[in-house]
């Protein structure tokens, strides 16, 4: 068949987010008041049907996609479904964000002149379709094969939150955060687009597995990879490295995810990232054909910026006062963190005899795919609960005497907020922990001791402002000029994920060998060797990297 | 073997202990406190009793002494340690079980009326089973852990018994200083211990000594260590020169404390320590001299400063330390006889004196400074003789039980240092003699200070029954005697003194020949520096006579002498005394002071210590804490340093981005093209 | 073979923190009698557990599951196969004991908080319950990531009990204890890691189980373990404390609540020394002994620096914190002295020093609950109006300062016995420094029972603005008729007393059921030290680097069998 | 190389100097001019630096690749650019100026 016929068929989930899209665009204008509170319920639905297509799509017979650092298929489907379920529950938590704007109101509201209503002013349906599109725009960064692909899903992730960030709130800030969300978004998209225009300079394609079949060459023959070649990646990484806020990209982080509306900045935490992390997972596979030595400078930028953004999230989120800032920079860190599991993925692809698919601890992709579902979880929770409080200007809880006593005046909310932190940290019982053993044994794994040395001493920092949100919470007076609304959407979301944390903390094997399947490199795809049973695998001897400590 | 007769002496110390838990538990309520002393002196008594049944079963059919190890329960056993809590019984073993239970039940029923009254009356018996039950273990322990247990448990007691009127800062304050030093001796202790376990693998005396009697005689270094460790643990609790500077405050406590603890048997413990382990102290050359030099030392030192005190009890404290220096002078020479001869007889008279001191304070309410009081003859004349028995056997006046038993000491002495040949002992007797002269003067100047003279007296400030009672204002709820006329005490209290006062005159005469032959079947006989008072080389001769012989005369001559300047300095003539001590003004004020001994502690011990401690107290807080918290703002200043960045222009995070990128590809050219 | 229990340790766990949980549906009233029920059920399941130890199995009285040395009732609920991670539970002698010692104190601190704790009594004993499960799941983990998550996770509700019931700087101890562990316990963890990894380099497969790892980490190098010894000293040395790491302690003992700083002196304390005991000398046997004289070194003066210290302070609890910094160096010196004598002391101080240092804090708690001070110049003589009290008081500090009859004196002479014994490791110089810790130790005691116990009557005037002096409320007459410990608050202390003097005259079946762990722990080191390399170390790296001392001549008693005692 | 009838190397590497000096035009643009829409011009500047470099390789490989990108590039820059001046509408209705400093309230 046509290849762009069966490509077509993997594509099922986006296009429903598509169509949810459209539909709900359509009903936000619809005239009937209820049509126009519908578009919530539609995008749930499409979200859901998107969920079925991803699960039910054939991923069993795999295409052989030459030399991807992972299966195409078997990552793409992780990361669907992660995107359905945690977009479900970012759902459940921006439900409100539309309701609360005052021009939406006081469109709706009967004008005085005989009921007119202003269209103009309705944003409920737009929020939602920008939110599906965002989300249509992640699957597809999974999915790619190609850089154009790539350019364009990554660009369909980042303009919906763009507005979505603009119509988040009705203060100034939300406005200010959008333009230079925007500004600086457009730019790091021209740097990682000129980055792909060198890629394709110097190899000739645009497609992942002429580029891999390049490089290979290029390496068997013993030749360094042209320059042009190296620059150009290392200007993609860089250009991509912004959706995930890492070092030399990350300014803009702090004030957007400040400006934006809680839940926004909920979703703008885990969506672009996972966007952005799987596109470097999908950039840098080709390039892994070539043999460590050659792919020196991009581990050594990897390293650089892995380091950089742990450090400076965490020190700079040392100095806030406003809590969705100390999230912010807690971000960047968290970056950081997931930075060393890619590390330790190009190490164990760019060394000979890689790891086979049964081995866990050493697997870096599938370390920063669990990861990802677990900061998501961890961050969800956390701007759950701050979008549940209101200060007397009815704006949002920003600072730390806005949730003051939390713990005391609405247990549960408390509760959700310790669990979330508590993950965020990195303490035992949550996900967070498991998180952080997967990362970093997959990075010592590789000889990084250093790097997890430097690691560890961060998350130990990061404990410093993270102990300042619990003790507000719980040692703090109760703050009485704060009232806490709780609708029901927001608690529940907020509830599922703290309980996410912890039940995947405590019985976390499901979703370590979910993201173990995932990260299968292809030659294991393609060759169907039979999945090692769990955990006692018989005695084979991998071949292991030289235990020399590298840096 | 539990058939044994002997096992039944394991009921001796276990006895007391009952008697501690019963009192403990009278100290709850009024009503049941004057159950306190019966349940306390029926204790005693009956582990006199017990002793005295034991006593035959520690000779083998033909009279010598033998040891048996009658074993109780297991204490501690690990890895090859095993210090259990079984008994060690011999000869030596039942002299210290009479002294102990003896002297024990006799101040146990003195203390029954001294002590009525007073509000602490059964936490008084209750420290007093206990310390019978420590300075029992002490005295039958089969192992060294055990004897430490003993020294410890009766440091403890003398702790709270010094401590007894809390009320008063200077008891507390003497009870902490008593119980500091002992532990600073029972460091040596304990590290002689560890040395031991070390060389020989064992702690129990049976094997010890099987061992150490197979031992070349010239031992290895650690070994000889050994003994000189282990000296410093009966230097601190036997008050000597080092470490005797607690002995004197302890007279804080009730006088009864004062004669059974700090008198008759808590401070021979350090006697009786190396005459068990003798045979380790003969292993080492130079241990056996330095116990007799400072034996010695102390004895002058104290008798010294006991010739310039006023505090009746003071003057007895000194006198005690100087009689202990006696009998380390008799273990210095390897005269275990003589030191533990000596010992016994100490016990009887020095108790007796002790508790007719009481009796004079309780009649005088407490007060005891020997110039507000004379003439006390008339109002006190039972206490005034039985002082005067008492104070006949310290100065060592010919046939009384001191004269026997330092004469032995000093006649050992003399005879070793003219046989051997060695001056040091030579000079060491003539000390000794000297010493004994002082101790006739000072015996001597207190009772005819106290009894002899007009009659004249002021009374203590501390009204109520009992001495030296709580200050004032504290309400002890006994019935007020407002007694302001010195009156002789009950005969309930003088019954016990009556004994003491036979034992002070006569035990000299009856045990000498006892006594070497219990000492003979114990542990503690000399093994190999065999000069043995009774052994061979009879024919060392002095002037002509028998050694022994000439001493008893030079001793009788001494003490009488030392009786007579006593007499006409503190009866006859009293202002002769005062003119020679104002002529003699700047030693006799160095001497009361007590050589600024206190002071001197203080200042070159207490006071830098504690400033060490208020240093490592401040370089605690400000350098380590100072350290850890720098070290925790370092995140922080790389945060401030990194902030300006974080200035809010579109343009400035678009410059961060660009530089940051712009670095990025050039170092990558650079670096690896 | 009767029923053997494996079911039991899971449920040793599950019940406090099912407990815990619990509570938060309960109603105020009731609920620190449900904890205090709570607590008891969880001592109960241990004293079976105990008894089923001691058990002689199928009627062999020598054979016990004790005796072996090795762990048992061990069982297993997997979590992450892929890592190998697992909650494996297992027991042998140290940590049954330690667990006893848990499962005791955790009922004396509920029934000592009755009348201290009055607001936000839900959250005080969830917090209090979720820390015994945690504690008690350190001590019977035989997983390493299983360990280190209940290591962890004991930080947390002691961070909330110091920070919402502590005293006026409860803020800055809370976060100071919090960040000042939690960081070395990461670092720790990376080192976890490091020796997970060496293990699977070697076996080829991923696995966090204890025995599994202290095989294959002896094969490391000198200087791979002595990173990892760094590594396990950073977490284990902050939590014990050891000399230089120790600053946080006064202060988050000060501003605990009662029940918060017995516990933590009690218990958590030991975690640190059971760290070290479980990970450092089977795993890295090597560095452990050429570390030994270090490790003592930093012992002895923690013991001398910090004593000294005790007897300038004027707060009493932050003198009683300053003592558990030098009574845990004797633990650690006797834990570093590597033979026998030496590591059994060091687990029977662990329990000791929680009896009585935990009771010391009760005293001082119910004192506090009268005064609301802690100044010891504000107090005097309260012996004359608490009898009781005081002789508590007397009783525990005796207890402490190590006198012989009572349970102090065997760990403290055992502990200084076995340093003297180590000469191949340690110089006998370290058992002499730590004797004079014994004289340190008498006078701070004594100093601060001479103020506080004895001496001339003062009652605190109690300025400040808290409510008369416990319940009795009379006018200040020269005696103010202040209420001596009731019936409860003896029921606190008289278990404690008791287990003190048991102890202190009956330690053998302690010591005898520790014998067989002890050996099979300190076996590594002591091979190393006989000279019998292991993997790469050469003879001669190890050698050259511990002289074997030829002086000591005559049945040096390293290991003598036969048990000898008089007829 | 594939033997192509595409440009020469040196030829190529001219083209590609332009494609940089505009997309650098663009960047300094970006960063020094005041106005919002300059700066966004200066963004379309940098996306048409790209444009040129990608048609200058797809010459160089002679194959269509990089005009296709090109044309998507295009595309994704008019979507942006109906982005941008409905967001500085907006901004301009909040603060009546088109000064990029004004919007500098959160910092820190």
């Amino acid at each position: 068949m046509n290849p762009m016929l069966d490509k077509l068929s993997t594509l099922w989930p986006e296009m429903t987010l598509l169509a949810g899209a459209c539909v709900c665009m359509l009903a936000g204008l619809s005239g009937s008041a209820v049509v126009r509170r519908s578009p919530r319920w539609i995008a749930a639905v499409s979200l859901l049907l998107a969920g079925l297509c991803v699960a039910t799509s054939s991923v069993a017979e795999p295409r052989h996609t030459g030399a991807a650092l992972v299966g195409v298929a078997g990552l793409a489907v992780y990361v669907k479904m992660a995107i359905v379920a945690v977009g479900l529950l970012l759902l459940l938590i921006a439900s409100q964000v539309p309701d609360r704007l005052r021009q939406t109101q006081d469109a709706e509201a009967a004008t005085g002149r005989g009921g007119v209503f202003d269209p103009a002013g309705v944003m409920r349906g737009e929020f939602f379709a920008f939110f599906l599109l965002s989300l249509c725009g992640a699957m597809l960064c999974a999915g790619a094969e190609d850089l154009v692909w790539l350019f364009l899903a990554l660009e369909l992730t980042s303009l919906p939150t763009y507005v979505m960030v603009a119509t988040s709130r009705d203060r100034a800030g939300a406005q200010e955060s959008a333009v230079k969300y925007f500004f600086l978004g457009a730019m790091a998209a021209a740097v990682f687009l000129y980055g792909f225009a060198l890629i394709y300079g110097a190899t000739g394609s645009t497609q992942y597995d002429q580029i891999a079949a390049f490089v290979h060459a290029q390496s068997a023959s013993g030749q360094a990879l042209p320059p042009l070649f190296i620059v150009g990646l290392v200007l993609a990484v860089v250009g991509v490295s912004f959706k995930i806020a890492a070092v030399p990209m990350h300014f803009y982080a702090a004030d957007v995810y400040q400006g934006a509306a809680g839940p926004v900045t909920a979703f703008l935490a885990f969506v672009p990232k996972t966007a952005g992390f799987v596109s470097l997972i999908g950039l840098l596979g080709p390039a892994c054909q070539a043999n460590a030595e050659q792919l020196q400078p991009v581990i050594w930028l990897l390293w650089i910026m892995a380091v950089l953004s742990m450090t400076v999230g965490n020190t700079l989120g040392l100095l806030q006062h406003n809590v969705k800032r100390v999230l912010a920079y807690s971000s960047i860190a968290h970056s950081g963190y997931m930075l060393v599991g890619l590390i330790a993925a190009v190490a164990a692809a760019t060394t000979p005899g890689a790891v086979t698919a049964g081995e866990h601890l050493g697997n870096g992709v599938a370390a920063l795919l669990f990861y990802l579902v677990a900061y998501g979880l961890a961050t969800l929770g956390a701007f759950a609960v701050l979008g549940c409080v209101t200060t007397d200007q009815g704006d949002e809880a920003q600072t730390y005497d806005d949730i003051a006593g939390l713990g005391q005046r609405h247990p549960l909310l408390g509760v959700i907020m310790l669990i979330s932190v508590l993950s965020l940290v990195g303490l035992p019982p949550m996900v967070g922990f498991l998180g952080k053993i997967y990362l970093f044994g997959s990075a010592i794994q590789h000889g990084y001791i250093w790097l997890v040395i430097i690691a560890v001493l961060n998350s130990a920092i990061s404990a410093v402002y993270y102990l300042r949100i619990i003790g507000a919470c719980y040692f703090a007076k109760p703050n009485d000029q704060t009232q806490v609304a709780v609708s029901p959407a927001v608690q529940l979301g907020a509830l599922v994920a703290a309980v996410g944390a912890v039940m995947l903390g405590v019985a976390g094997g499901r979703l370590v060998d979910a993201a173990r399947d995932a990260a299968a490199p292809p030659d294991a795809a393609v060759v169907e060797t039979a999945p090692l049973p769990d955990g006692d695998a018989e005695s084979w001897s991998p071949q292991w990297a030289d235990t020399s400590v590298k840096w | 073997m539990d058939d044994r007769a002997i096992d039944i002496a394991r009921l001796i110390p276990w006895l007391p202990a009952l008697s501690a838990v019963v009192c403990g538990v009278c100290c709850t309520s009024r009503k049941l406190r004057v159950l306190a002393a019966p349940v306390c002196i029926a204790a005693i008594a009956a582990a006199f009793v017990l002793t005295l049944k034991a006593y035959p079963h520690v000779f083998d059919d033909h009279g010598h002494g033998v040891f048996h190890v009658s074993w109780l329960f297991t204490w501690i056993r690990v890895g090859g340690f095993t210090a259990d809590m079984s008994y060690y019984l011999d000869p030596l073993t039942m002299v210290m079980l009479i002294v102990v239970t003896g002297v024990g039940t006799l101040v146990a029923i003195y203390a029954a009326g001294y002590m009525a009254g007073d509000r602490g009356y059964a936490r008084f018996f209750a420290a007093v089973s206990l310390f019978i039950f420590a300075m029992t273990t002490l005295v039958m322990a089969d192992n060294l852990v055990l004897l430490y247990l003993g020294w410890e448990g009766v440091g403890l007691c003398s702790y709270l018994l010094i401590g007894f009127y809390y009320d008063k800062p200077s008891a507390v304050a003497a009870a902490k200083k008593a119980f500091i030093v002992n532990r600073i001796g029972d460091l040596g202790f304990a590290l002689g211990i560890f040395l031991t376990y070390h060389q020989f693998a064992t702690v129990q005396f049976s094997e010890l000594f099987q061992i150490l009697a197979t031992q070349p005689s010239e031992a290895s270094t650690p070994v000889q260590i050994i003994p000189f460790l282990l000296m410093l643990g009966a230097f601190g609790k036997s008050a000597q020169l080092p470490l005797y500077v607690w002995l004197p405050d302890a007279m804080e406590g009730p006088t009864p404390v004062s004669a059974l603890i700090h008198a008759a048997t808590m401070v021979t413990a350090g006697v009786y320590m190396i005459a068990r382990l003798f045979p380790l102290f003969e292993l080492s050359p130079y241990a056996l001299p330095t116990v007799a030099i400072v034996g010695t030392a102390t004895a002058l030192f104290a008798a010294t400063i006991a010739m310039c005190q006023y505090d009746i009890k003071r003057i007895y404290a000194y006198s005690t330390i100087s009689q202990l220096g006696y009998m380390f002078l008799g273990l210095g020479v390897a005269s275990t006889t003589a030191a533990v001869f000596h010992l016994l007889t100490h016990a009887f008279f020095k108790a007796l004196l002790f508790l007719t001191a009481g009796s004079v304070m309780h009649s005088l309410a407490g007060q005891l400074d020997l110039r507000h009081m004379s003439g006390m003859r008339r109002k006190m004349p039972v206490t005034c003789w039985l002082m005067f028995f008492g104070c006949l056997a310290l100065a060592g006046f010919p046939f009384t039980a001191g004269f026997y038993s330092k004469d032995m000491i000093l006649a050992d002495t003399l005879q070793k240092g003219l046989t051997g040949h060695s001056t040091l002992y030579t000079v060491l007797a003539v000390a000794g003699l000297f010493v004994a002269f002082l101790t006739a003067f000072y015996t001597f100047r207190l009772w005819f200070r106290v009894f002899m003279g007009p009659t004249k007296y002021e009374m203590g400030q501390e009204h109520g029954h009992g001495a030296d009672h709580h200050p004032d204002g504290v309400s002890s709820d006994i019935k007020v005697e407002h007694h302001h006329e010195p009156h002789e005490v009950n005969w309930l209290m003088n019954a016990p003194l009556l004994v003491l006062a036979a034992g002070a005159l006569l035990a000299g005469y009856l045990a000498h020949h006892w006594i070497g032959d219990m000492i003979q079947g114990s542990s503690a006989r000399p093994l190999r520096q065999a000069i043995g008072a009774h052994g061979a080389a009879h024919h060392a001769t002095l002037f002509g006579m028998d050694l022994h012989l000439a001493m008893m005369y030079i001793s009788s001559v001494i003490a009488v002498v030392g009786i007579a300047t006593a007499a006409y300095f503190h009866w006859l003539n009293r202002g002769a005394a005062d003119r020679v001590a104002a002529k003699w003004a700047g030693l006799v004020r160095v001497l009361a002071n007590k050589y600024y001994v206190d002071e001197l502690n203080d200042s070159v011990i207490v006071r830098p210590l504690r400033f060490i401690g208020y240093l490592c107290f401040v370089f605690d807080r400000l350098i380590i804490d100072g350290l850890v918290m720098t070290v925790g703002f370092v995140p922080r200043m790389f945060g401030l340093a990194l902030r300006p960045a974080q200035r809010g222009a579109l343009q400035g995070y678009g410059i961060g981005m660009a530089t940051g990128t712009a670095v990025v590809v050039l170092l990558v050219l650079m670096v690896y093209f | 073979m009767m029923y053997s229990p494996d079911q039991l340790l899971p449920l040793l766990v599950l019940i406090p923190l099912v407990g815990g949980l619990a509570l938060s549906l309960l109603p105020n009233q009731v609920v620190p009698a449900m904890a205090f029920v709570w607590t008891v059920v969880t001592l109960a399941v241990s004293v079976v557990v105990a008894c089923l130890a001691y058990q002689p199995i199928d009627g062999n009285p020598a054979v016990t599951f004790l005796s072996s040395g090795d762990l048992f009732f061990e069982s297993f609920i997997p979590w992450v196969d892929g890592f190998g991670l697992s909650f494996s539970f297992g027991l042998d002698a140290i940590s049954l004991w330690l667990v006893l010692l848990t499962t005791a104190l955790m009922p004396l601190v509920m029934l000592g908080s009755f009348s201290a704790i009055k607001h936000r009594v839900k959250e005080y004993y969830t917090w209090l319950l979720l820390l015994e499960a945690a504690m008690i799941g350190t001590f019977v983990a035989t997983d390493l990531i299983f360990f280190y998550i209940c290591f962890e996770f004991t930080l947390v509700p002691l961070f909330f009990l110091i920070g919402i019931f502590g005293s006026t700087q409860r803020l800055k101890a809370a976060k100071v204890f919090f960040l000042y562990t939690f960081t070395g316990s990461m670092l720790t963890f990376a080192g976890v890691l490091y020796v997970a990894w060496f293990n699977a380099s070697q076996t080829g497969l991923w696995s966090f189980e204890i025995a599994q790892l202290a095989r294959a980490a002896q094969a490391m190098s000198l200087e791979q373990q002595t990173w990892v010894l760094l590594a396990l000293l950073a977490g284990f040395a902050v939590k014990v404390p050891l000399f230089p790491v120790h600053t946080w302690l006064p202060l988050a003992h000060t501003e605990a609540p009662t029940g918060g700083s017995v516990i933590l002196a009690g218990v958590l304390l030991k975690l640190g020394t059971y760290g070290l005991l479980r990970f450092a000398l089977p795993m890295t046997p090597i560095a452990t002994v050429v570390y030994a004289p270090t490790i003592a070194t930093f012992a002895v003066v923690g013991i001398l620096y910090t004593a000294l210290i005790c007897w300038v302070q004027k707060d009493v609890k932050k003198l009683i914190a300053y003592s558990s910094v030098s009574h845990l160096g004797f633990c650690v010196l006797g834990m570093f002295a590597l033979n026998t004598i030496g590591v059994s002391a060091a687990v029977m101080y662990m329990i000791n020093h929680g009896l009585s240092t935990g009771a010391l804090f009760l005293c001082i708690g119910m004192i506090y609950e009268r005064f609301h001070t802690r100044e010891m110049a504000r107090m005097g003589g309260l012996a004359r109006v608490m009898p009781i009290w005081a002789f508590f008081m007397v009783f525990f500090s005796l207890a402490s300062v190590g006198l012989p009859g009572l349970n102090g004196f065997v760990g403290e002479f055992l502990a200084l016995l076995g340093a003297f014994m180590a000469r191949d490791v340690l110089g006998v110089g370290y058992a002499v420094a730590a004797g004079f810790g014994m004289i340190l130790a008498a006078i701070y005691i004594l100093y601060m029972v001479g103020k506080v116990v004895f001496g001339p009557v003062l009652i605190p005037e109690h300025d400040d603005q808290h409510q008369p002096p416990y319940p009795s409320g009379h006018t200040h007459g020269k005696h103010a008729h202040v209420r001596d410990l009731n019936a409860r608050e003896i029921m606190t202390l008289t278990p404690l007393a008791v287990g003190c003097l048991l102890l202190g005259l009956f330690p053998t079946p302690l010591l005898s059921s520790l014998k067989p762990a002890v050996d099979k722990l300190v076996e590594p080191a002591r091979l190393v030290l006989a000279g019998r390399p292991h993997g790469e170390a050469t003879i001669d790296e190890v050698t050259t680097i511990i002289f074997i001392d030829p002086t000591v001549q005559h049945g040096h008693p390293q290991d003598p069998d036969a048990a000898r005692h008089g007829h | 190389m594939p033997e192509t009838i595409g440009l020469h190397s040196f030829i190529l590497s001219h083209f590609l100097l332009t494609g940089a000096v505009v997309f650098a035009l663009g960047l300094v643009g970006f960063l020094s001019r005041r106005n919002l829409i300059v700066m966004f011009l200066c963004t379309e500047m940098m996306f048409q630096g790209v444009a040129i470099s990608l048609v200058a390789f797809s010459r160089y490989h002679a194959n269509d690749t990089g005009q296709t990108f090109v044309i998507f590039v295009l595309t994704i820059a008019a979507a942006e650019a109906a982005l941008a001046l409905g967001l500085v509408v907006l901004l301009f209705r909040r603060k009546r100026t088109l000064d990029a400093l004004a919007w500098s309230q959160l910092h820190g």
